[in-house]
């Protein structure tokens, strides 16, 4: 019997964003453009939106509707949960929690991208339909915690601009886009486009998160200053909510593998998104502490462990819930 | 040189506060402005501009005395607490008084 | 005997567009960084007359001369049609009149990449010289275009700044050296640069039409300024034109796949060289008429309707001459 | 500080005249001058920057009083009628007066 | 308006000093500073941005007099002989003194 | 018996550098955005670490210590050469002899990236582990060269700022990065990474040498201007510093591919890590002079005549002494 070597838990990609973190560390001068960190982030959300709206015309999904509703309420809940817990526990003004948990409660697209680079390295399958979920966990999250700062500090509740900035940002309009795109032309006639879209994906991941690691390299200075409470949240969030994405796909009914990126989204936390609209909603929040956490604890916690966490939770129930 | 006198108003700020800031200073009375990318650090620590939610701008605003103070103060009320804001006044002279 | 699906005319990266469009009517901010734009347009340029040279050194053209001095006739012919109608019809002064000439006297170098999209799409082929048609039909228009409005304007006709501008220009450049680099290099020696400029050609376009949409999108607000006339003009200009070219094509002995590009490129109105060039030459002319009626009415409806239809005459010439 | 008194000249003007502008400023005396893309709006309406037509630049040059003139009015002669322009002049120090 | 006068300090030259000189500006009393990348020419020649050897960067601090004086100074000192640099100085309004 | 056509000496992608210099010298207007500079020499010199990582994970290397010791050398003896020869023959002051000697101990990535393609053109295989010779070749020229400038300039001799600059500039960061996870991950989880690193690199090469060709179009006029002797010293240096490279290269035992490669880079002059260094450590060279020299002169020399007579004399080598 051959020997069959431990599996490494950590995607190839991951050691781009360490490549990335270590450059900043070492004080290296590396800076990739600033119209680069923007195309790659387009290309990601376009590419994504265009593989799920494929695979959507390729393989229909029935009872797409009480699927949707499950997706909406885990988007709806997490930040209800993360509110109260950041009030009492960590002590946050209204605006800080708020803040906070808007940028939970929404996800992170190169987190979810990492997930299926782990999920396709193991040869796992997945539903087709989750990048669909992508697109609809961006906004709810973040519409609930502005709602709940304004709630708590009994200003009139203007959800206005946070709904109109989020829904018409560049990531769900072009997450939406991409899978209209993928789900009208369908197989037959994506062609030629795969070569850019799918064939490349991989690789621009990869140079993404070398950017990526130089930006949370800057944040680890802004992390010693950060409580305790602030890093110890920004692990047990992402395994709670997670836990919770977890056994909602398995609820549901998807794939081991579709569990396991559902609770990567809920388990994510935005970084893209949330910052922009949550700065024109909620002014009053400091946007470094929510920055800090998603970007410089829980980023780095769900691509190295988290990910492998929520596929093994995943697999677990699958095998015990047969 | 037939110049006259008029005021350039610099402001420094969010990438995010861009259209809100020039929507309102049209509103004001400017007759136009110029915009730019920018990087820097003050108060509010450093904003590298490596990324959207990191980068500043800065509007340049040619206008007459009293509109300058309007947009000034209007920025000073709605912007200056929550976010991170330079500001400054300058005199210049223009050639054509009709167009600022 | 299997359903055969009604074929959609539109080619997939048409649909990349209409996003672009779609996301500024609803007044989304994405926005793509200008150095993005202007890396792709570089790639196209030097990918376009690369495939050209290429296939050039493949089989080598026969009796290109008369081909290229009817082209040239093409060229110079379309806006000595295009500005009397525009003078006279239009009651467009001397200067918007050379300018819109000039505009539609040259050559859209997308449009030619859609249509190439389009032939690719249902396997027709066409002539391999048809990317040095590109490059010939550059300059000549935007030279007559800006000379019809000095004549008629008496002013001394200083045409070298326009010709220079045009001929230096990025586009004929790229187009010209890609050209020459794959006419030189041949199949055999142009090797693995395939990967790059042919593999991942179609996606690149897609991405192209996303921010050319954008743009569009813009100049949907200046059409509702639009004359009537203007937005008559930018629709039957390309079918008188298109037609013109798909006859031309017909007449010197191309495929009806190249009679069709033809018909494309004469149809088209060009949005990178000429308004560059025209804005030097012509200052007087203002600048948001050509290009509202470029880029927001004969764009759209080239890469829609106006591409089918040239292809269709073709064809229909082609039977009936046979 | 031993300071000399200078003029700054800031010209905001279609991309497409930077070089133009720039080559007549050295010819009419100026020894250097500095170039940024931006965006803006103003008579002309709005040049958002987004592909290569639709960009400003903004020209600065550092340079005595006769130089900020002339070059000011061949501006005006010149571009004033045709092209987006803003032009405006400032009064600057500076510490190596043979410089500029 | 209420306003109080402050020195601008703007500062022109090769990108490689950037950190240096901010660096320097901080530690001489700025309490901040904004930049970009521009292109130039001058008597070291033309800087067209192209790439990293030769790239411009301007920088702008706002600050008063003394601090503007010593980073001039400094600047002037260590940075003059052997680099492309730019500098002037001119007279600017803010809102809030303590800021700069 | 076919016909065998004479084999033209330059790689396909040395074409786009001669149209980025005829660009410059017609005065075309042609410019690409600064971020696509950057962006393309990041990608470069990642793509290239990774592939020797790679190599190195499939094919151990045995007895690398004697060799990298004796690249080492090489990398001191160069500038310790070329300094005396700049300040006598050349009579160059100590600042701009010691700027010079760096930036000729240290290598150029492209013109290695240029003999890669080259090699793989004619199908000669080479040792794989060159690239950890790049990385090692980038530093140790660069400090001896200010070493001498200051030695003979009796300044108190602070390689500190040199050795930094260079040591955590993005050269060696990212070739050394990309050594390490190719090294890491090994051939079979590098995956689908290798669609953009690996196949789009020739392409990405070519786009580089237009731009590069542009800055040397540029750079032609200063040329004019430069001596006679740094003309002369921009040709023989190469072939006297590559010679002493292929030797090299054949004493540690490197096939004659690897030891080509190895004069290719002692025969190159950086333009990267050098002048931002150098720049730091001895700014009162003149910048103008080295970069004349090495990109006007070296570079394009190595690319057309260089890489050919490296390989020549390697092979010849190769075959006296078996
Ligand atoms: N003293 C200063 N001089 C020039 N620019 C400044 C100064 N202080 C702040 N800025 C700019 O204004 C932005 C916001 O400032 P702050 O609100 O102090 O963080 C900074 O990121 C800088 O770009
Ligand atoms: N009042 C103003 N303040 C600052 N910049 C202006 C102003 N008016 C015009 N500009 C700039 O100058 C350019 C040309 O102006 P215009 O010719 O008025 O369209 C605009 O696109 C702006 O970038
Ligand atoms: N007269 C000037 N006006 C505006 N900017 C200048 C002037 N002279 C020099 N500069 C800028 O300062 C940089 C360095 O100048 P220099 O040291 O003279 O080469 C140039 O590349 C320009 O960007
Ligand atoms: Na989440
Ligand atoms: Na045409
Ligand atoms: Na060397």
């Amino acid at each position: 019997m051959p020997h069959r070597p431990v599996r490494n838990p950590m995607d190839v990609v991951v050691y781009f964003f360490i490549l990335g973190v270590l450059a900043r560390l070492v004080r290296s001068d590396l800076r990739l453009p600033g119209a680069l960190y923007e195309t790659l982030s387009i290309y990601l959300l376009l590419a994504i939106g265009l593989k799920g709206g494929l695979e959507m015309a390729r393989q229909p999904v029935a009872g797409l509707v009480p699927q949707i509703a499950a997706v909406l309420a885990l988007g709806v809940l997490v930040p209800l949960v993360a509110f109260p817990v950041l009030r009492r526990l960590g002590r946050f003004n209204a605006y800080d929690a708020g803040a906070l948990a808007a940028h939970y409660g929404s996800v992170s697209v190169v987190t979810f991208a990492v997930g299926v680079a782990y999920l396709a390295d193991r040869g796992i399958a997945y539903d087709p339909h989750l990048p669909l979920f992508v697109a609809l966990l961006e906004a709810p999250g973040i519409v609930v915690g502005v709602l709940l700062a304004h709630l708590a500090t009994a200003h009139r509740a203007d959800l206005g601009p946070a709904t109109r900035e989020v829904l018409l940002g560049k990531s769900v309009l072009l997450l939406v886009g991409g899978l209209a795109i993928g789900w009208i032309a369908g197989p037959q006639r994506i062609g030629e486009i795969e070569a850019l879209f799918f064939g490349l994906f991989k690789g621009v991941l990869a140079l993404f998160l070398v950017e990526l690691g130089l930006v949370v390299g800057d944040r680890l200075r802004d992390l010693r200053r950060a409580s305790a409470f602030l890093v110890g949240f920004g692990v047990l969030m992402p395994v709670v909510a997670g836990t919770a994405g977890v056994l909602t796909g398995v609820a549901i009914g998807l794939t081991p593998g579709g569990a396991a990126l559902l609770g990567t989204l809920a388990g994510s936390a935005s970084y893209i998104a949330a910052p922009a609209a949550v700065r024109i909603a909620l002014p009053q929040a400091n946007p470094a502490l929510a920055l800090t956490a998603a970007l410089g604890v829980t980023f780095p916690f769900n691509i190295t462990l988290g990910i492998p966490l929520y596929l093994a939770t995943a697999q677990y129930l699958e095998a015990y819930t047969r | 040189m037939n110049t006259h006198s008029r005021k350039l108003l610099v402001i420094i700020t969010e990438a995010a506060l861009e259209e809100r800031i020039t929507r309102d200073a049209m509103r004001l009375g400017a007759h136009g402005y110029t915009a730019v990318d920018v990087r820097g650090a003050g108060g509010g620590g450093k904003r590298a501009g490596d990324w959207e939610a990191d980068r500043n701008v800065q509007i340049e605003i040619i206008c007459d005395d009293a509109v300058a103070a309007a947009i000034a103060e209007h920025v000073q009320r709605t912007y200056f607490e929550h976010y991170a804001v330079s500001l400054f006044v300058s005199d210049v002279h223009v050639l054509r008084p009709e167009k600022f």
